[in-house]
Parts: C-alpha cells; structure tokens; sequence
C-alpha cells in the first residue's frame, strides 16, 4: 500500500483535511475516505455522469479526477444540494415530476442540472438536453428528468427575480 | 367434462388427437384420465408426485399455482404450458 | 393522458399522483444502494476473470497471490461444493440447474465465456485486491469457440457441455444433463419446441399474399447504471448476512443457499435499494463468493463489479435467428402463419425462447399457425432475463412481416391489427382463450391520437407502428402492516423497488383504509422480516404485492371494525369504514376517524397488526401500440427519432405518473435496442465494446418527449383493476422504428441494430439491385 | 520531475483519458505529473492580431466561453464543445487529446485546418512543429522522455477566412468518431473564390490525416459544390481506415467525403460572414 498523502479542501461549505493515497480518484475519495456514498459510481471512465459534483463551479466527473487535485478546491456533492430547512428547487421538482425511478443517476442529474440552472435557469429543452447528454439515465427515457429541470429552472428563475 | 389440450410435441403418443374431454374434478385425475387414454404420458407432466418443473398448467386460460391439487370446473379448457419465470421490468 | 375505457369506480387514492415514499432519501443522495455499505473491518472482493470465450482450466496457482501483503483469501470454485446437475425448482417457475449456476459463480473445469469468473481475491483494499488479481497464475487449454446459434447447431461445432442433451419435450427445461454412464455425446442445443394450432396447409392455401423473411438479433444489455455490488458477513455461528441489491432478496438467498450448501435459514439477505434491474439482478453473481471469502477470512467483505465486469461478467438478453411466413386475404385477414426461432442462451441452457414463442403472435387471432423455438448455448455471457424477456425480438420479427402484409395488400397498418386483433375469447396459437383484454381499445385510441393523423412532411422522414403483448406475472407475495397510534400504518412488504412500486404498494392499502397516500409508511423487508415474496419480475409486483397490501389492509380494517364494535358495545356488523372515519351504520353519534381510533388501540386490548400472503391468479396481460416518426440521413444512414408515442392497455394506473415513466422508460430501452445497442465480439469471442463509451445507450440528446396513452381497461381479476405495466412497452419499439425505416428510406431492416452503418450498407445494397435490374 | 522518470512518467492534465488508461492497465507508470499549474501550460491569449496561444493544460470550456476565441476560430470552438458531456469539457485539454494522439481524436483535426504548431519543452531545450506531424501511430507521438507539449500557437486568422470542424458518431452526444473531417478556407475578397484551403481528417487512419491534395486543388476554384465535391473524392482517397466495431473502412471512406463537402459548406459560410 501506498503513501497517503495529506489534502485540505472544501466540501460542501465545510473544510475538511483528508488522507488518501495518490492513486485514488475524487470519487473514492468521497465514499470510501469520506464515506459520502451520495455521488455514485456507474462506469468509472467518464461516460455516465453518476458520480457527477462541481468543483470550483465547474461540472464534473470526480471519477476522472484524483483526490489530490481536490486541494485547495471548493467542491459541492449531492449531499450539500439541500438547504438546512428544506430541498433545493431542482430537488423538489424532481420529485413533483416524478423524474427518477431507481435513483441511482438521481444525484449526478441534481449536481448536473445546479451546475446549469444557477447560470442559466432559463435554459431551454435543448439545451437541458444537450447540458444532460453525459448524464446516463436507464430508467425514465429522460421525459420527466428534462421537464424537471425545466420547471426547476422556472422556479429559480422566479426566485432569483424575487431576491434581486 | 373436462376439456384436456395436448400439447403439439406429446401428439404422437396420442396418435395426432389434440384434445380429449373426460371427467375430472382436479388436476391429478386429468393427469390420471390422460394416462388412462395414453399410457406413458404421463411421465411428460409429472416428476417425483408433482407438476414437471417448469410446466404450467392453464385452467380456462388461468395459470394456476396449485399443481396437481388445482380444482377443475365442469367444462374448464385445461392447458399444458411451459411456465414462464419471471422476467423482469 | 388517461383514456378510460370503462373505468367506472371513483378511488381516492388510486389513480392519485402523490410524491413517492422512498423519493426524498433518493434526491438527497441518503438512499443506500449496495455499493454503499461499508462495514468496520470490511475487506474488498476481486473476480479474476477468463481471458478466453472456451478453453479447460489446467491448473490454478494462488501462491503468488497469497504471498501479496494485504491479501487475505483467494478462492476457486475447489472451494465450493459441486453440486448435482439435477435441475431444481426455486418456486414458481423459477427453474435452476444447480451446477450451471454454481459453474457460473465460479467457472469448474472450463470457462466458457470472456469474462467468465474464475476466482476471487478479499484484500485490504480494492487496489491490493486487483493487483493480486496478476498473481493468480491460471493455465488454460485454449478450444476453438463457437459464437453463435447457427455455428453451434451445425455438425460438428465445438461442444460446450459434453453432457448436456437436447431436450425435445414442448416443456423448456433450461438444460438437462446426461447421467455420467450415458456413452451420448452433448449437443449445443438446450431443448428445441413445438406449437401447432390448425391446419397450416388450408390457412396458407386461403392466402392472397403470402410474406417470408429471416431475421437476426443481437445481445444486449439491460444496462442498470448500478453495477452489481454485495457485502457479506459469516459469523461464527455460521449464519450469513448478505446486503446486496437484487430484484429478489429471497432468490438471493435461495440461490445462495443452493450454491453454499447451506440451508436457506442459515442465510439473511438484506435488500438495499436497487439502481436497475429490468430483469438483469435476478440471478446471483456476486452473493455466494462475498459470503464464501468472508467465512474464509471472518471478517465482513465486499465484492464489486466494475462497468467492464457488469457488460463481461453478467447476463445479456439473447441474440436470435428468426424465421417467420404468414399470409393473408386481399381483405386483411390473416390465415396462417409459421415461425421459427433460435435464441442465443449464451454459456448455460436458459434463454427466453419459451416466452418469445408465447408472446409473439399475442396480439392476433389466427386460426392457423405453427411455432418452433431453440435454446441454444453458445461461448458468451450467460444470458438473464430483460424486459419482457424474449417478447422483444419475437414482436420485432412479427410485426415487420405483418406492416409488410399490411403494406402489401394496400391496408392501414392499424385497420389491418384491428381486423386480426386478439379479443376476450381469442384462442392463442399456444392454446388457452383470452379474458378481458384491452388490445382493440388501445389500436383505437392510437388510430384516434392526433400524432397518427399529423401529417409527416419532409424528405426522408417515415412513420411506423407496432404493437406487443406481454402476459404479466403473480407469485407468492406477502405484507405486513401495523397500526400506529398517530393513525400512520407502517407497511413492510417483500418485493425490492426498482421503479416507484413501494408507492403503489402503499396507495393499494391506503385506498382500503381510506389513508392519506402519504400516511402509509412502505418498506422492503429482508428475509427474516417478511414472508416469502417471489422476485420483483414480469411486472407483477403492483399486481401481487398490491393484492397482499390490499389484503393486509382488509385485515386491519376488520379489525379495527371490531375494536370499535368492542368499544361502543354494537354488534360488528354495524360498523363500516367509509373514507378514513369507522362508523356505525345507523347511529351517526357512533364515529371514529381512523387517526381517533388509532390512539385507543393500546388501551382497549393491543395493537393491531394487519397480515397477508397471497399467490393470486387472475394475471391480465399487457397490450401496447406505439407510433415513431423517424427521419434517415441517406448520406450517413443514421436515424433521428423526431416524434414517439406510446400507447398501453394499463387496467387502472395506480400511480399515473410512475406508469408513464414505465412506458417511457421501456420505449426508450426499445429505441436503443432498435438504434445501436449491440454486443459486439472479435473473432475470440472478446467483446470489444464492454464501457457506456461504445455500448451505446440513448443519451438525453438522442431523443424527443416519449408521449403516452393510457388507456384503462381494468383487469377483473385485481381488486383495483391493475395490470402489470413495466415490460410490455419495450416489445414494440424495435419493429416501430424498423417500420418507420421502411416508410422513409423504401428499405426494410431485418437485422438488428438498426446502426447508421447498417443502413447505409442497406441503402447502398438497395441502390445496387435498382441499378442491375 | 518529468524527465527523472523516462517513459515511466506521464503528464496529467485534464486526466480524462490518462486515468482511464491507467485504470484500465493500458500501461504502467511510476509518476504522474500533474501540469495544470505550470502557467505557461494554462495560458490563453488570443487576439486578431498576435493569433492564438493555448496553453496544453487549458480545459475545452475556457475555449468555448472565451467571446474573442469564439469570434475568431470558431472552428476550434466547434471541436472544443463536442469532446464528451459537459463533464468531460471541464477537464478535458486540447493539448491532452494532442498528446493522446488518439486517431479519432476530435480536436486534431481541426488544429492541423487552423495550421497550429505544437510548443514543446524538454531537457534539450524547446522545438516547434506543425501538428500535422505530431503523432506518429495510435497512441504514439513525437515526445521524447522528459518532453511535453506546453502549448498550441494558431496563427491569426487571415481575412476573409472560416473553418468548421464535424463529426460523425451513431449517439448525438458522447460517443467516439466514426470519422470526421476539419476544414479552413480562405477566400479572395470576392468571397466566392477559394484562396487557399487545409482540410484534415480524424479516424480513418493511424493518425489524423492532413489531407493535402484536397486542400490543394481547391486553391483557385469557386467555393461551390462542384469544388467540395472534388475535394471530397480527394479526401475520400487521402482516407487509410480500418474496419472495426464503429465502422467499416467502405464507411469510413463513404463518410470522409460526405464530412469533407458539409465541413467545406460552413467554412466557407462562415469566411462569407
């Protein structure tokens, strides 16, 4: 076994000082370091969006990332999605849609769509789609993952034209 | 009566006939009455006192899960299937 | 849209569209699923798997890997015991032959697939554990493989199992085996079957126009975005606790049991949320070589599968080789029709040809017709149940040869299904008549949606229709609900959830007790915590598992009916439960809401829990219609979905909106089927494309809105009408998009996939014959 | 740090393709480098009249958000925004995919259209080539132990110019090339004459091909069909593909030419502004 190295980073708003080995990627580091199971893993190569989460603004796969390049970064999971009294807007509207079946791609779709709609809530089915095109989803054919994020992109539009 | 199909692969122990009509109240003595009328079968249907696994049998189209217990209506239609084991959405 | 043929009873909570049970701990990322565990102690599994499609394993040495710090237990299949190849009955149909399934765990003498397990590894971590993986030093005799049916039937093809026998019986057994002392040699084929109905002669005699044409299918997988992960734990006591995500958590433990040669009580499994199924968690893989290397270490560990594990190491749906002829009048009718299909059972005996057969001409009356199926094993994966298991292709090949006749013979495609369409008293080319079913209400509602009359302009653009039957399940079931005293009911029932069925489950009592949806509090039981309920299958968990919370909550509602007798001194037979409040019949001072009643349980002699378990018949099939509009680039062959639409005989939705999602869920694993999804081999037998990067499943880009049609013909043989609704939509699609292929190209796909460089091969193969006539 | 460990190391950018590689055992290495915070590996600087200096290590949505960039090679922009998901863009390099030298790799062929150079350091000291020459056979390129791509340097665009880099794959999104053909034009400032043109072509051989007799003959003719058409056949013959299981060589050919004549019609439309 290898060296573990030592990381400061961000999480979900909380700092937090991790070890992990050089080897592990950003999304073992999460559920086997941190035990954040919320970011899954569904093919490990970058081609199904699962363990989706964004760092420093930007989206991602953590799978294609290691845990030593977190240092320094500001990283949100699935798990720092909801407020502490109540879910996200996108949250909300993917149970109000009936937008998951499984949920095992739930999360890296909600962490997918934040990274869109808190820059462009009124983004149109084209682009959720295009936005969505490397998130797998096996069960819902994409229907009611698309409308969701489009009636939660409604939502936070709303609401950011009520905060300013 | 009974109306008993034969399934097309055991129509060469019944010389091509494809369906018989007897008495029976229960799915053991369709078994019995067909054994009766063709000797030999019933080995085809049964296996160590119960329905072969993976056969079905269908009473009025109705898949039953009673086997050999499985009561049959005067005049019920009585089918010998292969099962179907679950597929899976 | 809901269309309700006859839906005359008003529900409260059936037909509602609540948010589902289990939906917050999903959208927060708090659901466990089985990769989630993590136990104190916990070491990581490793398969080692067969670089080779058939060769004889000659020795295995484990020593190097022994040697790896870290490494605590490396186990073959000398480790397990080898047990009969006696076929055994793991209840309701559920047919095992113990040997393949232990053989394919852990491959014995040979393996006989790529990818197929060899031996496992538990280490410290999952890096130690691959790494020790290299130092498992295995020596293969390399033999010949053979990759597909019709190789594998001819004389002389390389034998898979030296003693498996052709068992020519109408009864699919998957795989039998020659007694040792029989000096036959073994055959590639499984079983082989026979349905007849008619005369065939007289029905192709009566025939205007008669069509012929051979199709071929590939394998594919179901695709679920969990990869198979399970964590077991061997005490001391030698009871065995296994968490794991399966379509069955009694199959797992069953089959586990069979496998260890343990008894089935010595093992728990626990159900964690499943991430897919469809048909593809059914079997175990995984389970048995968790629970044997954690007995041989003590300590609790964890194997899971990698992408490329889950596409190599696990089972597929068949690829098939189908023949089909029908005829028909000039005035539409069909008079008879012959088929004959081969399916692809990959390593082990077991393909779903017996449900292919049965389904295939589901949704037609005629009078005359003949039916062959073949199960045939062959040196890839073996192959599990997906979807609808063997209907897809059958429905494929029949409903391209029927648009053809139809086409032919100047008809509309609908008029022509509505002409032969299947009706309650239809006798099936299988045998048994039809109940109630709602085929003819849906071709009408498809022939009445506005998507089949708008018109379709524009060059290289075609629409097409097909239809498909699937029979629906049932099973043992069994629920468990206990009352409260907030007047909140907490429901345990025995079927895994893997696409909103918890919720129907709980509406189905919630309607019977006159609760709030959302005062049902649903979960799955492990194996100790529940009574047996068959494996989450064959779309029968609203049907089976609804009927036993349906009869749980009867039981509740009797007896609550009788605490409040108790309690005003009346006779039980006065009180009745009418919307959530328990009253007397004729003394409106005497009432009680549920929630009021609740509380007074403890103190007026005990809580209440109400139970069932339940084997139901009264099945009703499935019957679906759906209509695509494509359009094909002639310069690269790739075809654009533009428009879809799906209609479905669903008996009573109970929850609209997870039917729709089943709908759309399953017309668009068809319209992947149809596009490019494929398993693709070498000439070794190695698939090439095992990573989402070149199996390629429909992205959120690849497809428009799937609009659906509910139509509601209540099943009579469910209390609430239900009907099983999650396999039947992706029967159609294949020969949907092939039809719609058709209209806009002039040219007629009859393999699948359907890839833009298959049709564009077809086109410049089309081009061609224009040119030489 | 590079040149201590000889071919045992690697250089990590984007880490899209790099990790799968080591994950999957494509090969072994004892030092993985992580470059993204070289400066001159993360520059980006581009203007109409000093041209383009992108940094290896710059991920494919600074390109495709950067408005100059956007204005200026559009075509570069093109190949940027349709390498994987989303995801995929926020790690994902130019320079990486470069240095993968995988011969489908969907930013090559439009650098070796724009005529990028390739800025390479190394224990020697630096050198620049053209991309055209920088791979060398699947997976291989012309990096010597201890080497790296530092940047690609596109020259400023000419007037009256356009390029348009296109795929095509079986999905719309998130798949490999089955083949795909870049394109820059220059017109005369008739802006119905071809000045002069580069057309360059991904997975139908070894390496990306820069086609050269296509984009020859198109020197002088009008930029019309007939034109594209000529230059497609060339391309078509220029294209070495093998067969494999995402497409056969008669499709792979077929499909450099049909790419070749659609990726000429937007060049072009876009140098006719």
């Amino acid at each position: 076994m290898s060296k573990k190295i030592h990381v400061q980073t961000n999480i979900n708003g909380l700092d937090v000082d991790l070890l992990c080995e050089s080897r592990q990627s950003l999304l073992e580091v999460l559920r086997d370091v941190l035990n954040m199971t919320g970011t899954k893993e569904g093919c490990n190569d970058g081609n199904c969006g699962a363990c989706s989460v964004i760092v420093d603004g930007r989206l991602i796969d953590s799978c294609l990332m290691l845990g030593v390049e977190a240092e320094g970064k500001e990283i949100t999971t699935i798990e720092g999605v909801a407020y502490t009294h109540g879910l996200h807007p996108i949250q909300q509207s993917f149970l109000e849609n009936a937008a998951l079946q499984c949920g095992i791609c739930t999360p890296g779709f909600i962490v997918a769509a934040k990274a869109l709609l808190e820059n462009e809530p009124e983004a149109d089915e084209g682009r959720v789609r295009h936005w969505l095109a490397g998130n797998l989803c096996r069960c819902t054919g994409y229907d009611k993952i698309v409308r969701a994020v489009l009636d939660a992109g409604k939502t936070m539009a709303t609401q950011s034209k009520s905060e300013s | 009566m009974a109306r008993v199909f034969i399934p097309t692969m055991l129509q060469p122990l019944t010389e091509g006939v494809k369906e018989v009509e007897f008495q029976a109240a229960n799915v053991r003595q369709v078994i019995q009455g067909l054994e009766e009328r063709f000797p030999g079968i019933g080995q085809w249907l049964t296996e160590d006192g119960r329905i072969k696994p993976n056969l079905a049998v269908a009473i009025d189209g109705e898949t039953t899960s009673m086997g050999l217990l499985a009561k049959v209506a005067p005049d019920a239609e009585v089918h010998f299937i292969p099962a179907i084991s679950g597929g899976g959405k | 849209m809901v269309s309700t043929a006859e839906n005359k009873t008003q529900y409260k909570v059936v037909g509602t569209r609540p948010i589902r049970h289990d939906g917050l701990e999903k959208v927060t990322g708090q659901a466990r699923y089985s990769a989630d565990i993590n136990l104190p102690g916990m070491l990581h599994g490793k398969v080692l798997r067969s670089p080779h499609a058939h060769a004889i394993i000659k020795s295995i040495d484990i020593s190097r890997a022994l040697a790896l710090p870290g490494v605590e237990s490396v186990i073959t299949s000398a480790d397990l015991p080898q047990p009969s190849g006696r076929v055994a009955d793991l209840g309701e149909g559920a047919m095992m032959n113990p040997k393949f399934l232990s053989n394919n765990v852990l491959a014995s003498d040979k393996v006989l697939y790529k990818g197929h397990a060899v031996a496992a590894v538990a280490a410290a971590d999952q890096h130690v554990a691959e790494e020790a993986l290299g130092r498992i030093d295995v020596e293969y005799e390399v033999l010949p493989p053979v990759l597909n049916a019709v190789d594998a039937m001819k004389e002389g093809a390389p034998i898979l199992h030296e003693r498996l026998y052709t068992a020519e019986n109408p009864f699919v057994r998957p795989g039998g085996l020659r007694d040792d002392s029989d000096p036959e040699g073994g055959s590639n084929v499984a079983s082989h079957f026979v349905f007849e109905l008619g005369d065939l002669e007289k029905g192709f005699a009566e025939a205007d126009v008669v069509v012929e044409r051979g199709f071929r299918t590939k394998a594919v997988h179901q695709g679920y975005i969990e990869p198979h992960s399970a964590t077991a734990m061997w005490n001391r006591d030698g009871h065995v606790t296994i968490w794991c995500s399966s379509q069955g958590q009694f199959a797992m433990r069953d089959q586990s049991a069979l496998i260890l040669d343990i008894s089935m009580s010595q093992i728990k499994v626990i159900p964690l949320e499943i991430g897919g199924g469809f048909g593809g968690k059914t079997l175990v893989y995984l389970e048995p070589v968790a629970a044997l290397l954690s007995k041989m270490t003590g300590r609790p560990v964890k194997v899971s599968m990698s992408r490329q594990e889950v596409f190599e190491g696990t089972g597929p749906t068949s690829g098939s080789f189908m023949k089909v002829k029908m005829g028909a009048t000039k005035d539409g009718r069909i008079t008879a029709t012959t088929a004959t299909l081969i399916y692809e059972a990959g390593a082990f005996p077991g393909s779903p040809i017996n449900p292919g057969v049965q389904c295939m001409f589901g949704p037609y009356d005629i009078a005359n017709g003949r039916v062959e199926g073949y199960d045939v094993v062959i040196n890839t994966q073996k192959t599990a149940a997906y979807r609808a298991p063997g209907a897809p292709a059958a429905a494929y090949a029949a409903e391209s040869v029927i648009d053809e006749l139809a086409e032919k013979l100047n008809i509309d495609p609908i008029d022509f299904r509505v002409r032969n369409a299947a009706k309650e008293g239809t006798r099936r080319l299988t045998g048994p008549v039809f109940p109630r079913i709602g085929y003819l209400e849906t071709l009408e509602a498809a022939k009445n949606h506005p998507h089949w009359s708008a018109p379709l302009e524009g060059p290289n653009r075609g629409r097409g229709i097909a239809t498909g039957f699937w029979f629906n399940g049932s099973g043992p079931s069994s629920a468990t609900a206990s009352v409260n005293q907030d007047g909140t009911v907490s429901l345990v029932e025995g079927s895994p959830d893997i696409g909103g069925t918890r919720a129907a489950v709980a509406m189905q009592m919630a309607e019977v007790l006159g609760l709030p949806a959302e005062d049902v509090h649903p979960s799955v039981g492990d194996t100790d915590s529940i009574g047996f309920t068959s494996t989450t299958g064959g779309s029968s968990v609203a049907f089976k598992t609804g009927w036993a919370s349906y009869e749980a909550a009867q039981d509740i509602k009797r007896q609550m009916i009788e605490r409040a007798a108790y309690i005003w001194d009346v006779s039980a037979e006065d009180v009745d439960l009418t919307d959530g409040v328990f009253h007397h019949k004729s003394d409106p001072e005497l009432r009680f809401t549920f929630k009021e009643l609740a509380g007074l349980l403890l103190e007026t002699g005990g809580p209440i829990v109400g139970s069932a378990a339940v084997n139901p018949g009264g099945v009703g099939g499935a019957f679906a219609i759906h209509i695509a509009d494509v359009e094909v680039d002639p310069e690269t062959g790739k075809t654009e979905v533009l428009r879809y639409t799906a209609l479905q005989d669903v008996g009573k939705a109970v929850h609209p909106s997870y039917v729709e999602g089943q709908i759309q869920g399953g017309a668009v694993q068809g319209i992947g089927w149809a596009l490019n999804e494929e398993y693709f081999f070498d000439d070794e037998g190695c698939m090439t494309n095992s990573s989402f990067l070149d199996y390629r499943m429909p992205t959120s880009l690849d497809l428009p809105m799937i609009d659906t049609v509910m139509v509601e013909v209540p099943n009579p043989g469910h209390p609430f009408g239900v009907r099983g609704v999650g396999e039947v939509p992706i029967v159609p699609p294949m020969a949907a998009i092939a039809n719609a292929i058709k209209a806009a190209t002039g040219v007629r796909m009859t393999n699948l996939p359907m890839s833009p460089g298959e049709v564009l091969k077809a086109l410049w193969d089309s081009e061609e014959s224009k040119n030489s006539d | 740090m590079m040149a201590e460990k000889g071919p045992k190391a690697k250089a990590l950018a984007g880490g899209t393709d790099i990790l799968v590689q080591l994950r999957g055992r494509r090969f072994f290495i004892d030092r993985l480098v992580d470059v993204k915070g070289v400066p001159e590996m993360n520059e980006l600087s581009c203007s109409a009249e000093e041209g383009l200096t992108l940094g290896a290590a710059v991920p494919c949505y600074r390109i495709y958000e950067d408005d100059t960039i956007q204005s200026l090679y559009s075509g570069l922009v093109d190949a940027a925004f349709l390498i994987g998901g989303i995801q995929i863009q926020g790690r994902a390099s130019v320079g990486g995919n470069l240095c993968n030298a995988s011969p489908s790799g969907d930013t090559i062929p439009i650098l070796i259209a724009l005529g990028a150079s390739c800025v390479i350091e190394g224990p020697k000291g630096s050198r620049t080539l053209p991309v055209e020459d920088f791979c060398t056979g699947p997976g291989q390129n012309v990096l010597q132990d201890g080497e790296l791509l530092v940047a690609l340097k596109f020259p400023p665009p000419a007037a009256n110019s356009g390029a348009h880099y296109l795929r095509f794959i079986p999905r719309n999104e998130m798949d490999i090339a089955v083949a795909g053909a870049g394109a820059s034009v220059v017109l005369e400032d008739d802006k119905e004459t071809i000045k002069s043109a580069r057309i360059s072509l991904a997975a139908v051989g070894p390496t990306p091909i820069f086609a050269e007799e296509a984009s020859e003959l198109l020197a002088g003719r009008a930029a019309s069909e007939g034109s594209f058409e000529a230059a497609a056949e060339a391309a078509k013959a220029a294209a070495r593909p093998i067969s494999d299981m995402r497409g056969t060589a008669k499709q792979r050919i077929h499909l450099s030419g049909v790419l070749t004549k659609r990726a000429l019609r937007e060049a072009v439309a876009r140098a006719q502004g």
